[in-house]
Parts: structure tokens; C-alpha cells; sequence
């Protein structure tokens, strides 16, 4: 049995990191949580995260950076506002969410085969080189970074979209893939977050 | 945005100065809530009060504006609200055909303006007070108020014949 | 040398009108001319600067001045006669608020230059030439006054004891007050207008068919409508500024059936005529509405040229912002 | 005829290819025209916002960009793309810098969009509206001409509309939030039972985490067909082919997971319409399901 | 103009004016420089005295300035410090005290409209400093005024019968005064009478209410109008005359003695409407009373149900049973009529959430849910089901989740909280797990017990064993497998994990919100509204019944949400106001009333018309001001073409001289 130690000291804290946090929707209403609830209550995957939406959101407040951008909570976020449209104190829940993603990934805190960011960053790979998403080849690449034994599982819905035709597996992409390519490089500009509005 | 209004001040850029002739009963209201709420504002503001904007005679605002006052804002009751039932609407008849007179002198229209802010929009107060001064700010000094000298020194036709 | 008291007449930026009003006192300008010697008056008598350079200060008794102050000539040849004058009197309109040459503030020296030396459609002038302060040719040197960059009221240039007001001045007014010095008591305080100090509503035969409550909803000008000859012109619609103009004239120009448009200027308790016309005539719109208010208003197409039409280099503006103000007194291309 | 630009989304030329079927056989059947936006790309999804969130933005825009050529409204069927397009839409509208920075990006990069040499410039117009099938079938078809249209209602057949999560969350510009309900009534009009009493029609099917965390994903679909077993639902109708796909491929593992036979046909709402207006289902791709659909319509014809 | 025009208090010489500057503890000195301010005031024309004190306000601040205006001749006084709106009158007297005319006196606010908005101390010491020589200037204009008094007409108006009315009328008819008390339902007694226990004290409250129901009715200094609205008032404080409309009820009220019987008879066997007063829990016929207890005690007709007025050929059995008294008139229209007050109580009310706003709570779609208002009736003895809890599918609920704050502390529907709501539903929980011996939730973000007795019910309610749930339900669905009963979800803060709990029954504690109506009303009574719709009181600490307009007073829920004590308490206030305003007889008014200089008018007209309160007359060629009608706004001094009326306290030249004033240092 482990045990996790459940004292915080002050110098656990990022101040630099709850600053970002509080700055990331306008009017400081990110201190504003009331602490409802509502936000975990309605989420479809709180009953499998490690914080849960609330939770995170008040880690985040007081700077506990290691504990946000480690949790599990940010990675299990399938992005469907069901805490943004309840929340009282309208809090964008789920466009914080994606800021928190990125910070994970960009400070190297992402967890390296977990394989929701593994995932994300396949995806937008694909995406850049080719402009489309061939599914087969997606689900191919993650399988083998974050472990192929998970995937056993899946074998009879692949072979199921095989029968039924479903699969395609020629590689899609566009005709302009130079223009798409250089068009994202162009915008690589990562100086403020611009959808926390 | 108030703090950064706020804290322009100690620069040493143009600091727009603005008189405002407020109603008493609901933007000088309106400007007492603001500061029993301690919200944070322009300092750009010089208030005058009235009991009603309908008490505004253009004069005060070209007095004011000759005086070297960048910018006049008026206050007044919404549209219904006015304490003395329709004040508030004669203001906004002579404020009409004040801001043409002005616009046809060439005058920036930003500089005169007229706001319905009841009692209770502390926070619009707020916000109208940073917002014109930040206008005015950009537009930079009205320069109305000439000093007499420039009147009195001659200037010639012209000195050479143009190409 | 007649032991008359002297009197002298000057013309500054003015249309002649003024000078016209003073013929206009037709038998009256006979008994004046009796009472008193004439020294200076370049319209009519033959006169020279240097004549009144000569003089003692003070010698003149009175300077009756027209026009507004414009030029460099003006301004100089006011503050001689200031000198040489006991009182000194604007006369009419231009004088007294700037009258309709003000009007040109609302426009930069340039660009009335600009216009009058180069672009009006009658202007035929190529080589864009321009007067100049200065032409010399075989020796010979000829010189022209500056022309400022603003038209300035006679009191704003120098101290003016009295005021004749008027576009031009009527000839009870003219008369009032030659009759008021010549007596010499009971002067009234310096810078008093000589009229009455209440506004023309007072002395206008159509006031009492002024109903009790006006609410205007369509502005008219005098040449659109058939005007009625005995009704209140403000209540037919016409924006007629009597209430905010000085009485005397004896409402003329309301009983040739044309709308006061304010030669008198504001009584004494109004600091700027037109912000105070504009506010009284604003406050008349029926409507609380708005686009409504702007409709209506849109009635009265020109707001500077109707409110400002004799006041604007009095007005507390005194002129439209200028571009460059710190820049005026350079001369252009130095 | 009206027409609108049609953007498929990676989804419906792959996995969701019975959506594309079904959606180009009703609107024609429906005389609605669909023209494929050419050359379109990947609306960017949740994961490319989770790692890059200009570039997100930049992606989305060009196919923004791509239909302002036509001004036509464009129509998204798979709700991610059709969130991500909208929201893109929407930032573009509100935050002046970002819409700069986009504008001067394909100005810059893609000839094709804003023409050849230099000066190049870009603006967006904000003509186009990204538009849901639902949307358009219900506001600008209406159900009167899709009811006269139906030639065999489906009467009997115990549908219950499930709408996902993000065609109406964060936005729902064209239905209520909480309890939205065109779905349902273009079923109604199609003669479908509707299951107005299904719980579960706007929460999240747990797609994205499917093949990331399968045990997560795995829990939530179970809670979903769970409670339409519960309740004897006949089909699952879905707009989306991320939600089609997750509820329909793991139903065997489900079955274990709460330890009940579960073998619900997921229709996509317009294979369910097809059928109502006449088509053949092999052109609605019906053929295409996993689990089979014929015992569920055979039941449905001996019921009557 | 020039010095000549100042008019010294002393009457010769120029103004000695004197300059105070407060620090306002640190309220004021904190952001502005108050020496620095004191020095440039000194320095100003006029000013004799420049001093700077902790606090002005108070005794020792006052006694300063009057021993200077006695000792050093001061004739004219500013004081820098707060918003004249709080502390002008303190001043004025102090002033007064000191043997000066009140109004030679210029307050300047430095602290709302400075130090507490700014943080730049050079910046904010400059606007002081403007401010105050802006007061200065202006404050050598002023004259000597005396304040106007106006008699008070001692019958007042209470608008709305809810208990907050009821209480209000009693205690003003009982100082003997005459009380119109205008109620728009068919009877007064408002929520207070759909309620069955009042908390902590579980006193019933039709018990203590009804009581005051009757007394009302009986009181001959009372006069209850039910159906009416107020639909225009004018006037002054002292001088108000209301318009009133009454909606016909269809019964002669004075022939109608409440024997109920044409309610037996009507041809209607069972009431087919949904009743108001019990929420539509149960059915009533188209004549009938809103309830037992209802004052007056008259029936009604609602024409919507009625078979007479829909069809016009009913046999009218109702009319057949009173045709001795011959009470029902169907013909009765809407009427107007016209009272004459002196001051009014608004004690409007609130109205509660609609709870279909949010439609995640499953109110209206879902069976097991209902409001608290509704169980209110479903416990009390004399609601739909005499007291027994039942569903709406006849079981008996067996669990039971109350959730809290919905409508309150919420940005997409209110964000102030309701204050009621917990105690509420602690007495909810109470009286359902006593009649039930349910198991019981509570689902609350805050427990807000603030209140006399409050904390320990919600103990005995915890020791009753009453489950708390600390955390908001998410969602509200029905459970799998057709049982009835709904799903609540919520995160369980307390264990940071979210919980799903099946119940039989959902009571949604709705908030309390203005009435649909507040709009019409404010702008009827000309008051204010705060942001979330509640009337604005004059003054948060210091004049929590009063308006900005004198004479109107406010007690109740129209005010902001609050309990009954909270509600009575304030009913007594209002009252008590209204009663000093009446006893003193004649209240003084700010003498900024404009005039007429009759040798400088034209009669040109343009004021006359200009008047909102007819106020100018024309005579003999000249225009006037009846001062006891002016109100004091300006319009007309701001419209005078000549220049020829003028406005105390607010004259052009004190304007101009302020805008010098602040325009000095530019």
C-alpha cells in the first residue's frame, strides 16, 4: 500500500503559475468558484479522475502547479461543457481545461505515454503534413507509443469496420498540403492564450 | 483596465482633463456607489453637480471646453427615469444639436458625450469614465482654450509667391 | 480749430453698411454734424493718419469703430484712435461680436486664401500668385497689412467703453447714443451695450399671438413657406431668435416678415449667444426620441452659421480648433 | 434549390462513411443540394486545441476561408467539426488581434485562398454560417415538407434521439441546451416512436477517450445503452460519427460490463429518415452496422 | 462677471471664506494629500482659514467650524470631506448653529468621487484640489436662502397586502392615520398566507397571520382595495395623488357577505381551473374564494371559466342562490378612481423563481419534482391534500432531496443569494420528515443560518437526522427501469466525490426574485432599481426604508430579499418614517427653486412649456414661477433664451465659477 502524503507546505505553491491561471479569463472570475460542485457533479468522467474539475480549478488558485499539471483530471477531459454551460459563476471550465492541456504538454509535465497527449500530438502531426486524418493510421501510431497490449481489446471492432467497410486505408490528405503546412508555421505564436474570453 | 487607467497617470504623456456636469440623482449617484464600492477609475474627471441634466445649458459646455477641458460628459436618467419626469429629455434634444454645432466646427465628436447612468451603474460609471478618457487620451489635446498672444501676433499673407 | 467736440469714424473688417447707417440718419446726421467737428472719417472726409497721429491723447472725444479686427492695419489703426479717443465705441455687429466677417474662424487662414487666391470658379490664376507683405520695384517699396489668423471684436483688441450694437446699428440706436454723449451725464458703466437689456420679444408686436406652449416638429426656413403676417414666426416654425436677442431694433426685420437671426447679440446675463440660442431653440423639438430629435434638427442645416451668424469670434470658442496652433505666428514656408 | 457547402469531416469519409450515404441520399431525396467544400482539411478536432491552440484556430480558418470563396452556408454533420468550425468562426468574430493574425497568416501562405503575387491580402468576410444537418432539415426544410415527403413512416419503431454533447454545449444556437429537441421532432415526423423519456440524449459518449483510456470509455457508453435497455429503446438515432461509432462498436463489451444482452441498432438519424422517405438501404448504408438492424425492423413490421 | 456681484454674508466687504478639509479617518487621507490640500485652499481668493481634521462630521469637527465662524467672522464655509448626499444636512446645521445662513455653504466630495476610486495619490490629490477650488470659487456666489416648508397630507398609500403591507397599514392606522392599502389579488395576505410553519419558531403562520388579516378588515382608519393596481401617481412629497385602477371581480363586494354558497351551486360539480393559491396542486371553479381565510371575504368570477361569459347561456344558478342579496354582477368593468395622499409605503413583494428556467432540474418534465412554495401547500392543513404529503402518483415518498439556491447565487439567473432559502429548507426537512419520516437530503453550497434562533435549527434539523450534502445537484434525471423515481447527481464536496442518490421526491428551494412587474412600478413611483431588480433604498446603513424620492418608502421583499421578522421589522420602519414625516406637519425642501427677475424677462414663452410640473405661468407680458410647485431641476433656467431665470443654490454664475475653478490649473 503507498500512501501520498496529503499535507501541502507553502512552498509547494507556483505563485507564477496561479497568477497564469487567474489571468486566464478575464475580470479575475476564476477566483470567483463558489464551490458548488457543479462542475464534478455534471461531468461524465469525474468518476474517473483523480481531482475532478472543482478540485483542479482550486489547486490551481493556489498555485499547485505539480498537482494540476500531473493529475490525470486534464488528460480525462473529452471537452463536452457540461461544467462550462452549468456553472454559476460562468466559468469556462473546459476552454481552462485545454489552456492547462497545453501548459502540460509545453512544460514537459504531461505524463510521456500517457496516451490522451500521445494521442494529441499524433493527431495534430497527421494533420500537419497531410491536412487530413486517416483514422486506421492514428489509431496504428498510438498503439504503438503508448503500448500495444491495451489495444487488444479493440481487435474485433477493427476487424467488425474492416467487414463493413469503415476502414479506409489509403492515406488521406489534401491537394495544398504546402500551403496548410506553411499557413499553421505561420501562426506559430504562442505568446497569449487567446480563447479563454 | 481601471488600474491601468489609473496608473497611466504618473507617465508624463497628455492626461486628457474632462468635466462632467452629472444629474444628482443618478449619475452623481451612480459615482458615490462606484466609491463606496471601491471600484477604480480614471482621475480624469472633474464633476459638476446639477440637479438634473435637463439643467445643462449648452454655455457650461463651451465655457468648459474653452477653458482648456478636453472633453465634457454629460449625466443624466435613462430614457423615463428622470426625476423631473423629462429633464433628461431636453438634455438630449440641445445635446443633439450641440455635438453638430461642435462636429461643424471641427471639434472630435468622442469629446462630448452624454450617458444615461442610473443610481444603481456604478460599474457603467466606471467604465464610461475609462473608456472617454482612454478615447480622449488617443485623440490628444483639444487645444480650444488659444492663448490670447496667438490672436495678437500678426501673421502675413504670404512671403513668396507659391509653386 | 473749432472748440466742437471731436468725433472720428473708422471702418475695420465691415461690408460699408455701418458707414451706410450713418448717412442713414439723413436729417439727424445734420444736426450731429452741427454739434460736432468730424476729424477723421475716410469714407467721407478727406483725412490722414499722420493727422491723427498729430493729435493730443485724448483730444478726440469720441471714435465711433465698425468692422472686426482682421488685419494688421486694423489692429494698429484702433489702438491709435484709442489713444487719441476719451470713448471709444464699436459699432455694429462686426465691431461689437465679429458679425458675419466672423464667420471666417471657422476656417483657417489658409484655407480662405486658399479659396480667394486659387480655387472659387472665378479665380483665373496659373502661376498661383499671392499678395505679399512686401514689393519692392525700381527702388520703390509698396507694403500690404498681415492678415491674422483669426478675426478678433473690437474688445478683444483694445478697452471699448460702449457698445452700438446692431447689423447695422438702426438709427434710434445711433441716435440714443450720440444723443447719450454729447449730453454727458448719467453714463452708463463702461462696456454697457446701448440697448435695452431684455430681449426682443419684449418690443415685438407678434408677441402675444405666441401661444403659451411651442413644440416644434418640423423646422421651416422663410423661403419654403407662405409666412404669416401677424402670427409669432417661432410658432409658424421659422427659427427666429428674437427670444435670445437684445431689443432695440425695433424688431424690423420681423415686421418685414423675416426671422430675427440675432445682429444684437445676448443680453447681459448670456455669456455665449449662440450656446444659449441653441439650447432655447433645442428645447422646443417635439420629440424625446433620438433619431426623432436629429430629424427635426436636421431642419436647421447650417447650426454654426444660424447661431453664430454675428458671434462666433465672441463666442467662448471663439474660433474652430486650429490645426496647428502653436505653428499660426510663422509664416508659411520660412 | 436551395444548396449549401457540404464539409464532411475526416469522420465521414472513414468510419462515419453511412452518415456521408445517407446525408447526400436525403437532402437529394428532399431536392437540397450538397457541394463538397474542395479541398477542405481536418477541422483540428479537441486534440489539436489541446496541444496548439493558434494553429488550432489556423486550421479550422482555412476551411472557414475555403467557403467564403462559394457564400454559401456550410453544413457540418459530425458535431466535433461542427463545434470547432463554429467556435473558430465565433473567436474570429470577437478577438480583432487573432482574426489579424489569421488573415495576415493565409494572405501570406495560401495563394489559392487569396491569390497570387505580392499584397496578397485576406479578409474575412463573416458571410458563411456553419450549420448542422439538424439545423437545416428542421429550420430551413421543415417538418411539414419532410412529413409530406415520407412514404413509410416507421411506426412502431421505439427511437430514442440522442443528440451527443457539442452540438449544444458550449453553443446551441439552433436548439434548447438542456433539452433539445429537433432530432426528435423530425423522427416524430419520420413516424418513429420517440423516446422522449431517455434520459441520457445530450451527455457525453466518452468517444474522444476510447481509444486513449477504453476502460473510461467503455463506463460511460455503458451508462448510456444501460439505460436504453432499461427502457426498451428499439434504436439509438445519433448525429455524430464519433458518437455512432463508440455506441455501436463495443456493445459486446458492454454486454459483459452490465451483464446484459445489448444489441442496439445506432442509426444515424438520417438512415433512420431515409427509410421513412422510401430509399434503398443499402444506399442508406444500413448494411454498414455492426449490429444488425434487419430483427429490429422485422420485429417492427410484425408489431403492425 | 466681476467681484461686485459677490455678495458677502456680512454684508460689506468681501467673503471670509473658510476651508475644511476631512482626512475621514484614513479614508480620505489615505489616498489624497489633505495638508497639501489644506495649503493650496489657503491660498485661494477669499479664503481666510484652510485646516485639515481627522473627522469633520463629528462633534468636534462641527464645534471648529462654529467656533471660527463666530471668532474670525467667516462667512462662507466649505468643507472638503464626503458626499454631500451623506453628511450636506450636518453641515448646514453646524453651520446654522454657528449664526451663518446654512447655505453659505459648499460641500465638496473627496472621498466617493476621489479617494475611493483612485490610487494614484498626486493624481487624486490634484482632483481634490480641483474640487476644492472649484467650491471655493463658487461658494462666494451663494446667498442667503431659507428652506421651503410643505404642508404634509396625513393619509398615506401602501401598495401591496402582503405582510409587509398588513403591518404597515396596521401601525399607521392605529397612530390614527387614514391608510389606502391597494392590493392586486382578490385578497391581501400575499406568500406569507401560503405558508404553513414560519422558522425557527415552526409557529404556524396562517395562526399569526390571519389575525392581522381580520384587524385590517375591521379597522375603520384602513381602506382595503383588492384587484387594484396604482397606475399613475403625481404630486410631491406631502401632496400625492395616486390613480388607481380596480379589475371588476364581478360581485358587488358591499352585498356579498362570503356565505360561499353560490360556489356549491355553480353548474360546474368540480373545479376544472388550476387553483392560484395552491399552485395549481388543485382544481377550482370559475366563482369561487382564493381561500378560506381570504380578506375581504368576497368570491370572485373568473370570466375565462365562467360558462356565462364564455357562452352567455349558463342558468346562472350562482345568481338564482344569492337573489336576495343579488351580489354577482356580470356587467362589472374595470374602473378607475383617484386618492390624495401625503406619503406612500411599496411593499410589492417578491415573486418566486420559475424553476423551468432551469430546465436541468427536471421541474415541469418530471413528476417527483416540485418547488418549495408548492410543498409549502402540500404540508399545510388546509392545502390540496389537508396536510398529507402524496405525489403526484398518489405514493408517499419514502426519499427525499431538497437542493438548494436554485434561481440564487447564480450568474445565468440571479447572483444574489435568496438569504431565505436555507432556513426554509430546513423546515421543509423538518416538517416532511416528521410527516413522512422520510430520509432526507440536503444538497447546499453555504449554509447560511444567520439569523436569531437559526443555528440551532438547523441542529435539531441535523439531529433529526437529516443527511447534508455539501455540493450543488448537477442533474436531475429519472432512474433506470421505470421506478418512479429520479437520480440526483452532485459532487459530494465534503467527500470530493460525486454521488448518485435515487429519490422519490425533489423539492427545488427556488429563490426570490423582484416582481415581473418592479420595472412599472419603479418608474411609476419614480424610485430606483438596484442591478438585480430590487428598489434601491436611499441609504444601505443609514436610510434602509427611504427612497430618493421623498415621501416613498419601502418595506418588504421589494427591497431585497428577506424573512418575515426582516419584513415586519421594516414595515414598522416605513411606517414610523412616514409617521415623522405626517407629525411634523410640514417637511422642509431644498429652496433650489428657480425664479423669474421680472424687469430682465421678455415673455417670450419658451419656459413656459418647457415645465414638466406646470410651475411657469404667463401674465401681463412677463413669465413667473409658482415656487410651490417648482421642483427644482433647471430646465427652464438652462432654456432661458435672455438669461432671466435663475436657480438657487445652482445659479449660472456659481456653475461657471466652478468650472473655472476646476479648470484653474490647466
Amino acid at each position: 500500500m503507498t500512501t501520498e502524503p496529503m499535507i501541502r507546505s507553502e512552498s509547494d505553491r507556483d505563485p507564477e503559475f496561479a497568477a497564469w491561471f487567474t489571468s486566464l479569463v478575464e475580470e479575475e472570475k476564476l477566483r470567483e468558484c463558489i464551490h458548488c460542485g457543479v462542475c464534478s457533479g455534471n461531468c461524465p468522467l469525474a468518476s474517473h479522475m483523480d481531482l475532478g474539475p472543482r478540485k483542479l480549478m482550486a489547486l490551481s488558485r493556489q498555485g499547485f502547479a505539480e498537482d494540476v499539471l500531473g493529475s490525470n483530471t486534464i488528460w480525462l477531459c473529452t471537452s463536452c461543457y457540461a461544467c462550462t454551460t452549468a456553472c454559476p459563476q460562468q466559468i469556462p471550465v473546459t476552454e481552462v481545461m485545454y489552456a492547462l492541456k497545453r501548459r502540460a504538454i509545453e512544460t514537459g509535465k504531461a505524463p510521456s505515454r500517457h496516451p490522451v497527449p500521445v494521442m494529441a500530438k499524433g493527431f495534430t502531426k497527421m494533420v500537419h503534413k497531410r491536412g487530413r486524418l486517416t483514422e486506421a493510421y492514428l489509431i496504428a501510431g498510438l498503439a504503438l507509443k503508448s503500448g500495444i497490449t491495451r489495444y487488444i481489446g479493440m481487435v474485433g471492432v477493427g476487424i467488425n469496420a474492416l467487414r463493413t467497410g469503415r476502414v479506409s486505408l489509403k492515406l488521406d490528405s489534401i491537394e495544398k498540403r504546402d500551403e496548410l503546412s506553411r499557413l499553421l508555421d505561420a501562426v506559430d505564436d504562442h505568446s497569449k492564450e487567446v480563447s479563454v474570453r | 483596465m481601471s488600474e491601468s487607467v489609473d496608473t497611466q497617470v504618473a507617465g508624463n504623456g497628455f492626461e486628457p482633463m474632462i468635466v462632467a456636469f452629472f444629474c444628482n440623482w443618478c449619475t452623481y449617484m451612480a459615482a458615490d456607489l462606484a466609491g463606496t464600492s471601491r471600484m477604480k477609475y480614471a482621475p480624469n474627471v472633474r464633476v459638476i453637480r446639477v440637479m438634473c441634466s435637463g439643467r445643462v445649458d449648452p454655455q457650461f459646455v463651451l465655457d468648459a471646453m474653452a477653458q482648456g477641458a478636453d472633453g465634457v460628459l454629460l449625466g443624466g436618467c435613462h430614457p423615463g427615469d428622470c426625476h423631473y419626469q423629462e429633464g433628461n429629455y431636453k438634455a438630449l434634444r440641445r445635446y443633439r444639436l450641440l455635438k453638430r454645432l461642435l462636429t461643424d466646427l471641427g471639434i472630435d465628436e468622442e469629446r462630448i458625450r452624454l450617458e444615461w447612468i442610473s443610481a444603481a451603474e456604478a460599474d457603467r460609471l466606471r467604465d464610461v469614465v475609462n473608456e472617454m478618457t482612454e478615447q480622449i487620451r488617443s485623440l490628444g489635446p483639444a487645444n480650444l482654450q488659444v492663448p490670447q498672444e496667438q490672436f495678437v501676433k500678426p501673421v502675413p499673407i504670404s512671403l513668396e509667391v507659391s509653386v | 480749430m473749432s472748440d466742437k467736440p471731436k468725433v472720428a469714424f473708422y471702418w475695420c473688417a465691415s461690408c460699408g453698411g455701418c458707414e451706410e447707417a450713418i448717412v442713414d440718419l439723413a436729417e439727424q446726421l445734420l444736426d450731429v454734424a452741427a454739434a460736432v467737428e468730424i476729424v477723421f472719417w475716410p469714407v467721407a472726409v478727406d483725412g490722414k493718419r499722420s493727422d491723427i497721429e498729430a493729435m493730443e491723447d485724448g483730444e478726440i472725444l469720441a471714435t465711433f469703430i465698425n468692422g472686426a479686427i482682421r488685419t494688421t492695419e486694423q489692429e494698429e489703426m484702433v489702438h491709435l484712435l484709442r489713444q487719441k479717443s476719451q470713448v471709444l465705441l464699436a459699432f455694429g455687429s462686426c465691431a461689437h461680436l465679429g458679425g458675419i466677417p466672423g464667420l471666417a474662424n471657422q476656417f483657417d487662414r489658409e484655407t480662405i486664401l486658399e479659396t480667394v487666391f486659387d480655387s472659387t470658379p472665378s479665380t483665373v490664376n496659373p502661376e498661383k500668385v499671392r499678395p505679399q507683405l512686401e514689393f519692392t520695384e525700381n527702388g520703390h517699396s509698396v507694403d500690404l497689412p498681415g492678415f491674422y489668423e483669426t478675426v478678433r471684436t473690437l474688445d478683444q483688441v483694445t478697452e471699448v467703453d460702449y457698445i452700438v450694437p446692431g447689423c447695422a446699428p438702426t438709427p434710434n440706436i445711433i441716435g440714443g447714443a450720440v444723443g447719450a454723449l454729447l449730453s454727458g451725464d448719467d453714463l452708463p458703466p463702461a462696456g454697457t451695450v446701448l440697448a435695452p437689456d431684455t430681449a426682443l420679444c419684449d418690443e415685438c408686436g407678434r408677441k402675444e399671438t405666441k401661444p403659451e406652449v411651442v413644440a416644434i416638429s418640423e423646422w421651416k426656413r422663410p423661403h419654403e413657406v407662405l409666412i404669416d403676417e401677424d402670427l409669432c414666426l417661432l410658432a409658424q416654425g421659422l427659427v427666429c431668435l428674437g427670444p435670445a436677442t437684445r431689443a432695440g431694433c425695433g424688431s424690423l426685420c420681423i415686421g418685414a416678415n423675416m426671422p430675427c437671426s440675432g445682429c444684437f447679440g445676448p443680453t447681459s446675463r448670456v455669456r455665449d449667444y449662440g450656446g444659449k440660442a441653441l439650447g432655447a431653440i433645442a428645447s422646443l423639438v417635439d420629440s424625446d426620441d433620438e433619431a426623432e430629435i436629429d430629424k427635426i434638427l436636421a431642419g436647421i442645416p447650417d447650426p454654426v452659421g444660424t447661431f453664430y451668424r454675428y458671434s462666433l469670434p465672441a463666442s467662448r470658442l471663439r474660433r474652430a480648433p486650429m490645426e496647428r496652433p502653436l505653428e499660426v505666428a510663422a509664416p508659411k514656408g520660412e | 434549390m436551395t444548396a449549401y457547402d457540404y464539409y464532411p469531416g475526416c469522420s465521414l469519409k472513414g468510419t462515419g462513411k453511412p452518415y456521408e450515404e445517407s446525408l447526400l441520399a436525403v437532402f437529394e431525396a428532399l431536392d437540397v443540394g450538397l457541394d463538397e467544400l474542395d479541398d477542405w482539411n481536418c477541422c483540428g478536432a479537441t486534440a489539436y486545441m489541446a496541444v496548439d491552440e493558434k494553429k488550432a484556430v489556423a486550421l479550422a480558418s482555412r476551411n472557414l476561408a475555403l467557403a467564403e470563396q462559394s457564400g454559401k452556408d456550410l453544413v457540418a454533420p459530425c458535431n466535433a467539426c461542427w463545434l470547432v468550425l463554429n467556435k473558430t468562426s465565433r473567436y474570429l468574430d470577437e478577438d480583432q488581434d487573432l482574426n489579424d493574425l489569421i488573415c495576415s497568416a493565409i494572405a501570406g501562405t495560401c495563394p489559392s485562398i487569396s491569390g497570387n503575387g505580392k499584397g496578397a491580402s485576406f479578409e474575412f468576410s463573416g458571410n458563411v454560417s456553419v450549420r448542422h444537418p439538424l439545423d437545416v432539415l428542421y429550420n430551413d426544410v421543415g417538418v411539414e415538407a419532410l412529413e409530406n415527403a415520407v412514404t413509410n413512416p416507421l411506426s412502431g419503431l421505439r427511437v430514442a434521439p440522442y443528440y451527443g454533447c457539442q452540438i449544444v454545449r458550449p453553443m446551441s444556437p439552433f436548439d434548447d441546451q438542456h433539452d433539445p429537441m429537433t432530432m426528435d421532432h423530425l423522427l416524430a415526423a419520420a413516424g418513429c416512436d420517440v423516446a422522449s423519456d431517455y434520459p441520457f440524449k445530450t451527455r457525453c459518449c466518452g468517444a474522444s477517450q476510447m481509444m486513449t483510456m477504453p476502460d473510461v470509455g467503455i463506463d460511460l457508453v455503458s451508462l448510456l445503452l444501460e439505460d436504453a435497455v432499461s427502457r426498451d429503446i428499439d434504436v439509438i438515432a445519433v448525429a455524430c460519427p464519433l458518437c455512432q461509432f463508440n455506441l455501436e462498436g463495443y456493445q459486446p463489451r458492454v454486454s459483459k460490463r452490465i451483464k446484459a444482452e445489448t444489441k442496439i441498432p445506432i442509426l444515424y438519424f438520417t438512415q433512420l429518415l431515409g427509410l421513412a422517405l422510401g430509399l434503398d438501404k443499402k444506399a442508406l448504408g444500413i448494411k454498414r452496422s455492426f449490429v444488425p438492424v434487419e430483427p429490429v425492423l422485422a420485429r417492427r413490421a410484425s408489431d403492425d | 462677471m466681476t467681484e461686485a456681484n459677490l455678495s458677502a454674508g456680512n454684508g460689506n466687504g468681501s467673503p471670509r471664506i473658510g476651508v475644511y478639509v476631512c482626512h475621514c479617518g484614513t479614508n480620505i487621507s489615505a489616498t489624497i494629500d489633505v495638508v497639501a490640500a489644506r495649503d493650496v485652499a489657503e491660498n485661494l481668493p477669499g479664503v481666510v482659514l484652510s485646516r485639515e481634521y481627522k473627522y469633520m462630521c463629528s462633534d468636534p469637527g462641527q464645534e471648529i467650524i462654529k467656533d471660527d465662524i463666530r471668532e474670525l467672522g467667516l462667512d462662507r464655509i466649505v468643507v472638503a470631506s464626503c458626499s454631500p448626499c451623506l453628511h450636506e444636512e450636518t453641515f448646514r446645521n453646524a453651520i446654522a448653529d454657528g449664526g451663518l445662513n446654512p447655505y453659505f455653504f459648499q460641500m465638496v466630495n473627496i472621498r466617493e468621487h476621489a479617494s475611493w476610486v483612485h490610487k494614484d495619490i498626486k493624481a487624486a490629490t490634484a482632483k481634490a484640489n480641483d474640487l476644492i477650488r472649484a467650491a471655493v470659487r463658487r461658494v462666494r456666489f451663494h446667498r442667503p436662502l431659507e428652506a421651503r416648508r410643505v404642508p404634509i397630507d396625513p393619509r398615506v398609500l401602501v401598495v401591496g397586502g402582503g405582510i409587509a403591507g398588513i403591518h404597515s397599514a396596521l401601525t399607521l392606522a392605529d397612530a390614527g392615520k387614514k391608510v389606502y392599502l391597494v392590493e392586486r389579488e382578490p385578497s391581501i395576505g400575499g406568500h406569507m398566507a401560503m405558508f404553513d410553519k414560519t422558522f425557527p419558531t415552526l409557529d404556524c403562520a396562517a395562526c399569526i397571520l390571519t389575525p392581522k388579516m381580520t384587524q385590517v378588515r375591521a379597522h375603520p382608519n384602513i381602506e382595503v382595495m383588492t384587484m387594484s393596481e396604482v397606475v399613475e401617481i403625481d404630486g410631491f412629497v406631502g401632496n400625492y395623488r395616486a390613480k388607481i385602477k380596480h379589475k371588476p371581480r364581478y360581485i358587488l363586494e358591499d352585498a356579498c357577505v362570503g356565505c360561499l354558497e353560490c360556489i356549491d351551486v355553480c353548474v360546474f360539480r368540480n373545479g376544472k381551473t388550476p387553483d392560484e393559491f395552491n399552485l395549481g396542486l388543485s382544481k377550482r371553479k370559475p366563482i369561487y374564494i382564493p381561500f378560506p381565510q381570504a380578506v375581504p371575504q368576497v368570491v370572485l368570477i373568473d370570466p375565462e371559466g365562467c360558462i356565462e361569459f364564455r357562452t352567455g347561456r349558463c342558468k346562472k344558478t350562482c345568481v338564482e342562490v344569492c337573489a336576495e342579496r343579488n351580489a354577482i354582477d356580470f356587467t362589472q368593468e374595470e374602473t378607475f378612481s383617484e386618492v390624495e395622499i401625503g406619503s406612500v409605503i411599496i411593499s410589492t413583494g417578491f415573486k418566486a423563481f420559475d424553476a423551468r428556467r432551469l430546465p436541468q432540474y427536471g421541474y415541469g418534465r418530471l413528476d417527483p419534482v416540485y418547488t418549495a412554495l408548492e410543498v409549502e401547500r402540500l404540508v399545510n392543513a388546509s392545502g390540496p391534500t389537508e396536510g398529507e404529503i402524496v405525489l403526484r402518483d398518489g405514493s408517499k415518498p419514502k426519499k427525499v432531496g431538497i437542493i438548494h439556491c436554485i434561481g440564487s447565487r447564480d450568474k445565468n439567473t440571479n447572483v444574489h443569494c435568496s438569504r431565505v432559502c436555507c432556513m426554509y429548507s430546513l423546515k421543509l426537512a423538518h416538517l416532511v420528515k416528521e410527516k413522512t419520516d422520510a430520509e432526507i437530503y440536503e444538497f447546499f453550497i453555504d449554509m447560511r443560518t444567520g439569523g436569531k434562533g437559526f443555528e440551532e435549527f438547523m441542529l435539531r434539523v441535523k439531529e433529526e437526522g437529516v443527511t447534508m450534502i455539501r455540493g450543488k445537484v448537477a442533474e436531475v434525471y429519472p432512474e433506470a427501469g421505470n421506478t418512479g423515481r429520479v437520480v440526483l447527481q452532485a459532487e459530494d464536496t465534503f467527500l470530493g466525490m460525486v454521488r448518485k442518490i435515487p429519490v422519490d421526491m425533489v423539492i427545488l428551494a427556488t429563490g426570490i426574485e423582484p416582481q415581473a412587474d418592479a420595472e412599472d412600478v419603479r418608474r411609476t413611483f419614480n424610485i430606483s432599481c438596484s442591478t438585480g431588480g430590487f428598489f434601491t433604498e436611499r441609504h444601505p446603513k443609514l436610510a434602509p426604508v427611504s427612497t430618493f424620492t421623498d415621501g416613498v418608502f419601502l418595506a418588504g421583499a421589494c427591497q431585497a430579499p428577506k424573512d418575515i421578522p426582516d419584513t415586519v421589522a421594516q414595515a414598522g420602519a416605513a411606517a414610523a418614517e412616514a409617521l415623522a414625516l405626517i407629525d411634523a406637519g410640514h417637511i422642509e425642501l431644498e429652496p433650489n427653486t428657480a425664479f423669474v427677475v421680472e424687469e430682465e424677462c421678455s415673455g417670450c414663452k419658451t419656459c413656459v412649456g418647457l415645465c414638466p410640473f406646470s410651475a411657469i405661468g404667463y401674465d401681463e407680458g412677463k413669465a413667473s414661477i409658482n415656487e410651490v410647485l417648482c421642483k427644482g431641476c433647471g430646465t427652464c433656467v438652462a432654456a432661458c433664451p435672455s438669461g432671466s431665470i435663475r436657480q438657487n443654490l445652482f445659479e449660472d454664475e456659481e456653475i461657471f465659477e466652478e468650472i473655472v475653478g476646476v479648470m484653474a490649473n490647466v
